[in-house]
């Protein structure tokens, strides 16, 4: 059916050219802007849901175009693609709400947009890649259509933090193509199938695999903020609340994490990638992340830059997770490329409205904030807690699948840093909480607004809520059917495990 | 049509339009300029066409056959380039016509258009001379029209980069000409074709070799001698500024790309072919270190050209002594890397004519805020960017990855490290002017803002280097028909 | 001192490498007078060298010729960019001007020789067109100005006749079947000559305008104070 | 159709406080939810008593598979926490009636409640761990519910703790979850033998015992426990002592490998532990100053008492079936006495220590008698724990002398009483205590002293009524006590030992540390200050790259001559010689 | 050495003396001259070096036609330049040499 052939490329466009449009509209049409914006995100949601259907019964939907004779433009819809376009398309549909709320008078709003739905395009490009190539083409097209946004507020700071987020992707890009460009030579176009490819390769060329695949993690650690490389997320936090929300906590960072997935499982193959003995050195550098990051992020006094750091050591999970050889440990990370997204994206969220309503932006600030925010303060908690890992929220999930799949791969050392993370994770989130509940408010807020809303403006608030209850229910009920743990079992059971 | 549509028309065309609108009066030059487009695009259409249905065409000058007459010979790379002055000449006379009609007839747009058909014809001589002593005079022809282009607004910068790139031209061309006289005396013809198996690899041919390398390379601004380059192409108008980066720099170094595929091959030594290839390395870092030191856009444009030709030269190292993969995936990456530079070039270089015209002065420090009055230039300009820093889906970034693949197959792994860093100093470069106009500065509501047309031709020009790019494929099958390296591979 | 050892030295490198090119050379495979030879007689003209000019690689003339307006062009137009003072190039030196007036007529005659001459012997349109030019840069210097040389339009008709005529004698062959510039076979000698004579016109206009269009000596605006600075 | 009244019973007792929690974020709806506070825990109670053990429940859509069921170990825990519960509700009505912050604790002792309840009605890990994380973290609000220095103080520590147990509880619970065939969906009652058969049984077990310890007051973990007490309010200490407590030992019962292997080295550390806890909590208890303060010691000594019989049923697998029902039926005796205790001060505050009535007094006193051993619950505790030590049979020498420890444990917590009551006198008219007060309390002493007999189907080792010749050796150490009690009064004076004595060295070299790394990061910043990214402040300085640029630059313009000269030489000999 | 070569070897010297006059002076007039007598020396190597050994060739002679007539109309634009250069800058030198 044509259809097939065209829904992937379809989904992409859409964001492509609700971007074209809302570029040529001038700067005053809000209105127009607004619905540009909502429809694209509603069109999108629509057909990616229809695509996730069509995969659960293993519809083939893929769009194939050759660029260079060897090499092609793929973009194919397989479970694991899915799960991450699932995931951008959704939080971007609340994400536009919120900024179209936070940007209320704000300049430059047809620039801020017009690169948003950039951005999201590129990030369902990355979901939807089916080849080393075309994942490689949208990685890039991500940090061009970032950058705008971080340096969106024109400022000394931001163009700082812009300048030093530049010089870290983009280095990281420049690796990465050294690395997919080194595997093209080698293997021809490398397709994402269970890394059929590498493993006949003669052992001769054993040691170069081991310095590609150094390469191709070193240039995606650095969107997915590995230990060493991990400088840019903090200081891109100057950015406003919708782009540290969507960008810092779900697209870029998880694109980086995305891709260590598909290189892990699907160029090299998790039986190859053991053999090679690439695993484990990956979980050491994850967790060294996990605790690297906790731990600044305890020392922080800005409410975001303690998120960003903490930002860095959630995606470590998912890292740790792939590095775990065993179908837990990969169930573990998968579910929390969802999970932490949505409880990030709702702490994100919540920053941002304490920012905008109260003018609030350390933590010793917050004193009071539950009484005169309630329900926001209440969106925070279930996303700290749920980040904590307390059972009934999503990250004990993730950290149970992962704790088991360590076991089961033999690192048991693996455990102690979950847990070890879980105590500092309560020791940098329990003190906020008790500042946002226990204290009372000690001076008059700094920048106060929307007095007339009880919490804040319904666009910030909704979003949030919604975030939140999703989150909660990716923890509750994560039974269910169609629940991020169901998905990722089927990403599992269906492509890795035969 | 059955029969092929004979090539001097590409010559024709221009050289007649030159004529005309150098004897028809002030007023009507701009039309007539315009005219003369749709017939232009017409022949190049045609004989695209013709090399499809008929493949190689060879058209024997004055009816006399090779060694005596001169030989017109359009294979895929020639006709590439004839198709790519036409596509990136007509939008530069789409910007200078809407620019001219804006701001009045005021004097030296007058001499202008002439100028323009020349250099066209003098292009598109070269692209298709089969003669190493017409390809001296195409040169000469190219040179002075060129230098009259930069000379053109008559201000002192103008006169002294004019007069600088004169006479770099000069002694360039004389070099060539010395190497013409020991090929002619050492093969006894001038023929391109057969110039390999007569002129032998005796000394003389060597250091004709060498002598018609130093005079092109000095013509393309290759980088120890790229000093006349920025003060011309900086100083110079919009126009004329893009179509010097993109086409008349590369015409020279398509003479050496011909000279070099044509000698005996072990004339063209592999010493020569890595200190080739080591200037262009050296063009890539200093050409980039400059254009981001400095303050004035247009000037930082022109350095990045000085950068990019760097990336060219990397074709010699990595197609003499190689195997015919590596020397196969060069010769595309070359080629794309030459048509997408020439495409996003002039699209940055009028891109950036209109935002120095917008905000008034040439300095890239009073950027800030235009992207609330000029978005479409802004727009073009990072989109030219992309393509030059290497970035996907642009054209820049395929050629790049042909160019690591062809390094990577050959195991000369250093070109790899030049690509990556270059790639990192133009995205320095870029970015440090898309971050000037980001910066909310000072409340600067007033900007004259230029007529639509010439940002159209700025965003079509910078939307081909992109486009180029995704349809790869098309360009370079059409681009290896006749080459070296023959079809497929 | 040092800049002066490294030119000459570099200079003298590049004299030895010629030579070497000169000593240690093939005797070429390829022999081209003697073609010329057997395709003389089809060429028109009679003398080889006009021949091979303006018949076997006529196209290389036309370039040339167009070299040449280009460079008038180039001239044109920065004197429109930089305005000039009024012309007042020349002595008023009777001596002068009643030698030019008996030199005049034997000038043009030479110049009208050398074109007809070109077809059997050396000569042609170029040399006659220099003739001719000196001509003209004699009457400038001499202070008689070529008034109808004032008319703008009429400078670059003549300008513009030489290479007209001939590209469109070559366009005219190619729209006839045969290839660019293939004059017919009886026509190709008078054919020939007839470029010639408008290439004359074209070359000897040329070269006049050249020297007429560079700036007068005396109106530089600065020519005054640098003069004063030089002294200080 | 009587499983169905029992599933939904048994959903029902955890989440109807849910429920209510949910209805208290309605502005509207708090008040009615304040007031209605206290019956939340009626299910819960009516389900303990009426509900037959054995039902159970399966909801998979919940976390992995959520399984709730009673049996008989976790009805006598629902039995005593949901009593508690009710009891202090009715109390904190009363109490707290005045209390500018009362909705919110009606919030968190809600969320609590409900976390109590599921905890124990709880049969797979993931609710069991998600209902014990809840109590944890909504008690916090409890503890702190003062707003005062030490309230914060005291919540501080707690948490530390709490936090600390929560982990070391994951990383047991995971251990031994990955020993089981299907991992992702854990059953507690699988996990015992799990863990016998688990490679890292020992690393398993120090985890859970030391978890779920702190929760229980190990000695060296009770830290918490004596500072929470006093400063939360009464109600709240009443049920984080009676309740809360149990929930470590519930979690010890339910996880620990008892009745499958003996593990003597791990028995004998664990009944060391005990005594040492019953002994030093009594020593430090007598030298208090506020009655709270003295309870909390005095449950501390009892759950060592506790952790002694957990150790004899590891020693010898064959005990286990007789010690089990026993050390339940000794949980739930504590509960309900040390509730009645803990509500009992507020009573006091009414009129005042000198005024109440000599009646009141007994009534006070009744409980705390219980608790050292001749009372009714008490005594039939202690002897059915004394019953089980004897029924052991590869038993090793010193378990004789065990009656004789227990009798010197029961000195001292008859000791404790006399001290507690001796500072009830001191206690100033405060409060003045309402109906409600006064019938939560009657209803927690009511239970505590008759509700032992009432319940048909508790597991009653010894059998009742219980013959006399028992009660002699359980009476000598009560009236040791007594005596010893009435000469301290004369002439002892207490010691200064803080309340919650280590954790004051504890909070010292944690606040070493923090000073330490402070100090360490101003030198690291300021060393590092040269190389950073551009200085945010820093002008933009022409650096020298560029001005030697600019120089650079010209002269490749002025020397370009020299330099095409250069190269042409150079391309002479790569092209000649090459 | 027939008489062709020498016209060979002179233009070779010429050549010579012209690269080295065009690289040491700064003078403009003094380059533009010092590249005219390479221009000249490199027709004479042209014809010569043809020449050498073989008659007459015409091709060599029409060559050089062509490049006298480039070299003067590159030498008049030259000089054009210069002078507008001199009256715009009173330099006869370029601006990097002053």
């Amino acid at each position: 059916m044509a259809l097939n052939t065209w829904l992937p490329l379809i989904v992409v466009a859409t964001s492509l050219f609700a971007a074209l449009g809302i570029f040529l509209l001038r700067e005053e049409r809000h209105t127009l802007r607004s619905a540009f914006n909502l429809s694209a995100a509603a069109i999108k949601l629509g057909l990616v849901i229809w695509m996730a259907i069509g995969v659960l019964d293993q519809v083939r939907y893929e769009t194939r175009y050759t660029l260079i004779d060897g090499v092609s433009f793929i973009l194919r819809a397989d479970p694991l693609g899915i799960m991450f376009a699932g995931l951008s398309s959704v939080l971007w549909l609340f994400t536009t709400i919120y900024a179209i709320g936070y940007l209320e008078n704000a300049p430059n709003r047809s620039r801020f947009f017009g690169f948003f739905s950039l951005c999201v395009a590129s990030t369902v490009g990355i979901a939807l890649a089916g080849n080393l190539f075309t994942f490689f083409l949208f990685y890039e097209l991500l940090t061009l259509s970032t950058y705008p946004l971080v340096v969106h507020r024109g400022t000394a700071k931001s163009l700082r933090a812009g300048k030093i987020y530049l010089a870290y992707t983009l280095g990281g890009g420049a690796v990465l193509l050294l690395g997919v460009a080194a595997l093209h030579t080698l293997v021809g176009d490398v397709e994402f199938s269970a890394g059929a490819g590498l493993r006949v390769l003669d052992p001769a060329l054993h040691p170069m695999l081991v310095v590609i695949f150094v390469m191709l993690i070193m240039g995606l650690g650095v969107k997915a903020a590995l230990l060493p490389l991990h400088g840019w997320l903090p200081t891109a936090m100057v950015a406003p609340a919708p782009v540290s929300a969507l960008l810092h906590a779900v697209a870029v960072v998880k694109a980086g994490a995305f891709g260590i997935v598909r290189v892990v499982y699907d160029v090299f193959g998790i039986e190859f990638a053991w053999q090679l003995g690439l695993l484990a050195p990956l979980a050491v550098l994850a967790s060294a992340t996990i605790l690297y990051g906790s731990l600044r992020a305890l020392a922080q006094t800005d409410l975001k830059r303690r998120l960003a750091y903490s930002t860095v050591s959630q995606v470590s999970y998912i890292v740790l997770g792939t590095a775990l050889f065993g179908p837990v440990g990969t169930v573990g990370g998968l579910v929390h490329l969802l999970h932490q997204g949505l409880m990030k994206i709702t702490l994100f969220f919540c920053a941002g409205n304490y920012a905008e309503t109260l003018g609030v932006h350390r933590i010793d600030e917050l004193d009071g904030a539950g009484r005169r925010m309630p329900a926001t303060s209440v969106a925070f908690t279930l996303g700290a807690f749920g980040m904590i890992g307390v059972p009934p929220l999503a990250g004990f999930v993730t950290k149970w699948y992962l704790g088991i799949g360590a076991l089961q791969a033999g690192m048991e050392w693996v455990v102690a840093v979950l847990v070890l993370s879980s105590v500092l994770n309560a020791a940098y989130f329990l003190p906020v909480l008790h500042r946002i509940w226990f204290r009372p408010q000690r001076a008059p807020w700094p920048d106060e607004h929307f007095h007339a809303h009880r919490d804040t403006h319904p666009w910030l608030l909704l979003p949030t809520l919604a975030t939140a209850a999703m989150s909660l229910a990716a923890g509750v009920l994560a039974g269910m059917p169609f629940s991020p743990l169901y998905w990722a079992e089927v990403v599992v059971h269906q492509s890795y495990l035969p | 049509m059955s029969v092929a549509l004979p090539l001097p028309w590409l010559i024709v065309v221009p050289l007649g339009g030159a004529m005309a609108s150098f004897l028809v009066p002030e007023r009507w030059r701009v039309r007539l300029g315009l005219a003369v487009l749709p017939v232009m695009w017409l022949v190049t259409l045609a004989v695209l066409g013709d090399l499809a249905a008929h493949g190689v065409q060879v058209h024997a000058l004055g009816g006399w056959s090779a060694p005596l007459g001169i030989t017109l010979l359009a294979d895929g790379l020639a006709l590439g380039m004839v198709a790519l002055t036409t596509l990136v000449f007509s939008l530069c006379a789409v910007h200078a016509a809407s620019h001219a009609a804006e701001k009045g007839h005021n004097g030296e747009i007058g001499f202008l258009w002439p100028l323009l058909w020349f250099l066209v014809a003098a292009l598109n001589s070269i692209w298709l001379s089969a003669d190493i002593f017409n390809l001296y005079v195409g040169l000469e022809l190219l040179g002075l029209t060129a230098v009259g282009l930069v000379a053109l607004t008559g201000s002192a910068e103008a006169l002294a980069a004019a007069m600088r790139y004169l006479l770099a031209a000069l002694l360039g061309s004389l070099c060539y000409l010395l190497g013409v006289a020991l090929l002619y005396a050492a093969g006894g013809s001038l023929a391109l074709g057969d110039l390999g198996t007569i002129a032998g690899s005796g000394a003389t041919a060597r250091v004709a070799l060498a002598l018609m390398t130093l005079g092109l390379i000095l013509k393309t601004a290759l980088f120890p001698l790229h000093a006349w380059l920025p003060p011309a192409h900086g100083g110079a108008l919009a126009p004329v500024s893009a179509l010097l980066s993109a086409l008349v720099v590369k015409a020279s170094l398509y003479i050496l790309i011909r000279l070099w595929l044509a000698l005996d091959p072990d004339v063209a030594t592999a010493a020569a072919a890595n200190l080739l290839g080591a200037l262009g390395a050296g063009a890539v870092l200093w050409g980039g270190w400059m254009a981001w030191r400095q303050t004035k856009l247009k000037y930082l444009v022109a350095y990045s050209t000085v950068a990019q030709i760097g990336y060219l030269f990397l074709f010699f190292p990595l197609v003499t002594g190689t195997s015919t993969i590596a020397g196969g995936l060069a010769w595309d990456g070359t080629l794309l890397m030459l048509i997408s530079h020439a495409l996003a070039k002039a699209g940055m270089f009028l891109a950036a004519g209109n935002l120095v015209l917008a905000m008034g002065s040439p300095l890239i420090a009073d950027l800030s805020g235009i992207s609330r009055f000029r978005p479409l230039s802004l727009f073009s300009f990072g989109l030219a960017g992309v393509s030059l820093m290497g970035l996907p889906p642009s054209g820049g970034f395929t050629a790049k990855w042909l160019l690591l693949q062809s390094a990577l197959h050959s195991g000369q792994w250093w070109w790899v490290v030049v690509l990556i860093v270059g790639g990192l100093l133009s995205a320095a470069y870029v970015f440090k002017v898309l971050r000037h106009s980001f910066v909310e500065g000072p409340k600067r509501d007033h900007f004259n803002s230029p007529p639509m047309a010439m940002e159209l031709a700025a965003l079509a020009l910078a939307a081909a280097g992109m486009g180029v790019g995704l349809a790869a494929q098309s360009p370079l099958t059409w681009m290896r028909i006749g080459s070296p390296f023959g079809v497929g591979g | 001192m040092s800049r002066k050892l490294l030119a000459a030295l570099l200079s003298l490198t590049v004299t030895l490498a010629l030579s070497l090119a000169l000593i240690d050379r093939p005797l070429p495979t390829e022999d081209l007078p003697a073609r010329v030879g057997q395709a003389m007689q089809s060429s028109g003209v009679a003398h080889p060298v006009t021949a091979v000019l303006l018949n076997f690689r006529s196209y290389d003339t036309l370039l040339e010729v167009g070299v040449l307006l280009i460079a008038v062009v180039v001239a044109l137009a920065l004197r429109e960019a930089q305005p000039d003072g009024p012309d007042r190039m020349g002595l008023d030196n009777p001596l002068l001007r009643a030698i030019t007036a008996w030199l005049m007529p034997l000038m043009l005659m030479v110049s009208g020789y050398l074109l007809w001459a070109g077809s059997t012997r050396p000569g042609g349109a170029f040399q006659a067109g220099a003739v001719l030019a000196a001509c003209g840069v004699l009457l400038r210097l001499c202070g008689t100005g070529l008034s109808w040389l004032e008319q703008p339009w009429r400078l670059r008709a003549g300008l513009a006749l030489g290479p007209l005529v001939f590209l469109a004698a070559g366009t005219a062959t190619m729209l006839a079947g045969a290839s660019f510039l293939a004059y017919p076979e009886p026509l190709a000698g008078s054919l020939i000559l007839f470029i010639e004579l408008n290439l004359m016109v074209s070359i000897a206009l040329a070269l006049i305008s050249l020297f007429r269009l560079a700036p007068p000596q005396s109106d530089s605006p600065h020519f005054a104070d640098r003069r004063r600075s030089r002294r200080e | 159709m009587s499983t169905m009244i029992a599933a939904f019973g048994l959903i029902l007792a955890p989440a109807l406080p849910l429920l209510m929690a949910l209805l208290w974020c309605v502005p509207g709806l708090r008040a009615r939810v304040a007031g209605w506070t206290p019956w939340a825990a009626l299910p819960a109670l009516l389900l303990a008593l009426g509900g037959q053990s054995g039902a159970s429940v399966q909801l998979d859509w919940i976390m992995f598979g959520t399984v709730l069921g009673l049996n008989e170990l976790n009805r006598v825990f629902l039995t005593v926490t949901a009593t508690l519960w009710l009891g202090a509700g009715v109390y904190a009505r009363g109490y707290l009636a005045g209390d500018a912050r009362v909705e919110q604790f009606c919030l968190l002792w809600l969320a609590t409640m409900a976390g109590n309840i599921g905890l124990i009605l709880a049969q797979d890990v993931a609710s069991f761990y998600a209902s014990f994380a809840l109590m944890t973290f909504a008690a916090y609000g409890l503890v702190i519910h003062a707003r005062s220095a030490q309230a914060l103080r005291a919540g501080r520590v707690y948490l530390a703790m709490a936090v600390v147990g929560e982990a070391l509880i994951l990383t047991g619970l995971m251990l031994a979850a990955s020993g089981l065939d299907v991992p992702l969906l854990p059953m507690l009652a699988a996990l015992p033998e799990a863990i016998a058969e688990s490679a890292h049984r020992d690393l398993i077990i120090t985890c859970l015992f030391f978890g779920f310890g702190i929760k229980a007051g190990l000695p060296l973990l009770h830290m918490w426990l004596p500072l929470a007490h006093p400063v939360a309010p009464i109600p709240a200490s009443a049920v984080l002592s009676g309740a809360m407590i149990k929930a470590g030992l519930l979690g010890w019962i339910s996880t620990l490998p008892f009745g499958l292997i003996s593990l003597p080295h791990w028995s004998l550390f664990m009944m060391g532990t005990g005594l040492l806890a019953a002994f030093g909590a009594a020593f430090i208890g007598v030298h208090q100053q506020t009655p709270k303060t003295v309870l909390a010691y005095s449950s501390i000594s009892q759950m060592g008492l506790i952790t002694v019989g957990v150790g004899a049923g590891l020693h010898d697998p064959k005990v286990w079936p007789v010690l089990g029902p026993a050390i339940a039926l000794y949980a739930l005796h504590h509960g309900l006495a040390k509730g009645a205790l803990f509500l009992g001060v507020g009573i006091v505050g009414h009129r005042g220590g000198r005024l109440i009535s000599p009646l009141l007094w007994l009534a006070l006193a009744l409980p705390g008698l219980s608790l050292a051993g001749p009372m009714f619950s008490g005594m039939a505790a202690k002897l059915s724990l004394k019953a089980a030590l004897a029924a052991g049979s590869s038993i090793p020498a010193w378990w004789q002398h065990l009656p004789l420890l227990l009798g010197l444990a029961a000195i001292g917590t008859t000791s404790l009483i006399a001290r507690y009551l001796w500072l009830l006198l001191e206690v100033k008219p405060g409060h003045p205590a309402t109906r409600s007060v006064w019938l939560g309390w009657g209803m927690v002493l009511g239970a505590s002293t008759f509700g032992l007999v009432a319940l048909p189907w508790l597991p009653v080792a010894a059998g009742w009524p219980p013959d006399l010749d028992y009660l002699p050796d359980l009476a000598w150490p009560v009236l040791v006590g007594v005596i010893l009690a009435l000469l301290a009064v004369r002439h002892l004076r207490a010691w200064p030992i803080p309340a919650g004595d280590g954790v004051v060295a504890l909070e010292w070299v944690f606040a070493a540390l923090v000073r330490g790394w402070r100090g360490f990061r101003v030198v690291m910043r300021r060393h590092t200050r040269k190389w950073r990214w551009s200085k945010p402040g820093a002008k933009a300085t022409p650096s020298i790259m560029s001005l030697y640029g600019n120089r650079l630059e010209q002269t490749w313009r002025r020397d370009a001559g020299l330099i095409f000269a250069a190269l042409l030489v150079v391309m002479l000999l790569a092209t000649v010689l090459g | 050495m027939s008489s062709a070569l020498f016209y060979a070897w002179v233009g070779v010297v010429l050549c010579g003396l012209g690269l080295f006059g065009f690289i040491l002076h700064r003078h403009l007039m003094r380059r533009l001259l010092a590249f005219n007598i390479m221009g000249s020396g490199s027709f004479m190597i042209l014809v010569g070096l043809a020449q050498d050994g073989r008659g007459a060739d015409p091709v060599p002679q029409a060559l050089v036609l062509t490049g006298i007539v480039v070299a003067v109309a590159s030498t008049a634009l030259a000089l054009v330049i210069l002078r507008r250069w001199y009256r715009v800058s009173g330099e006869s030198r370029l601006p990097e040499d002053v």
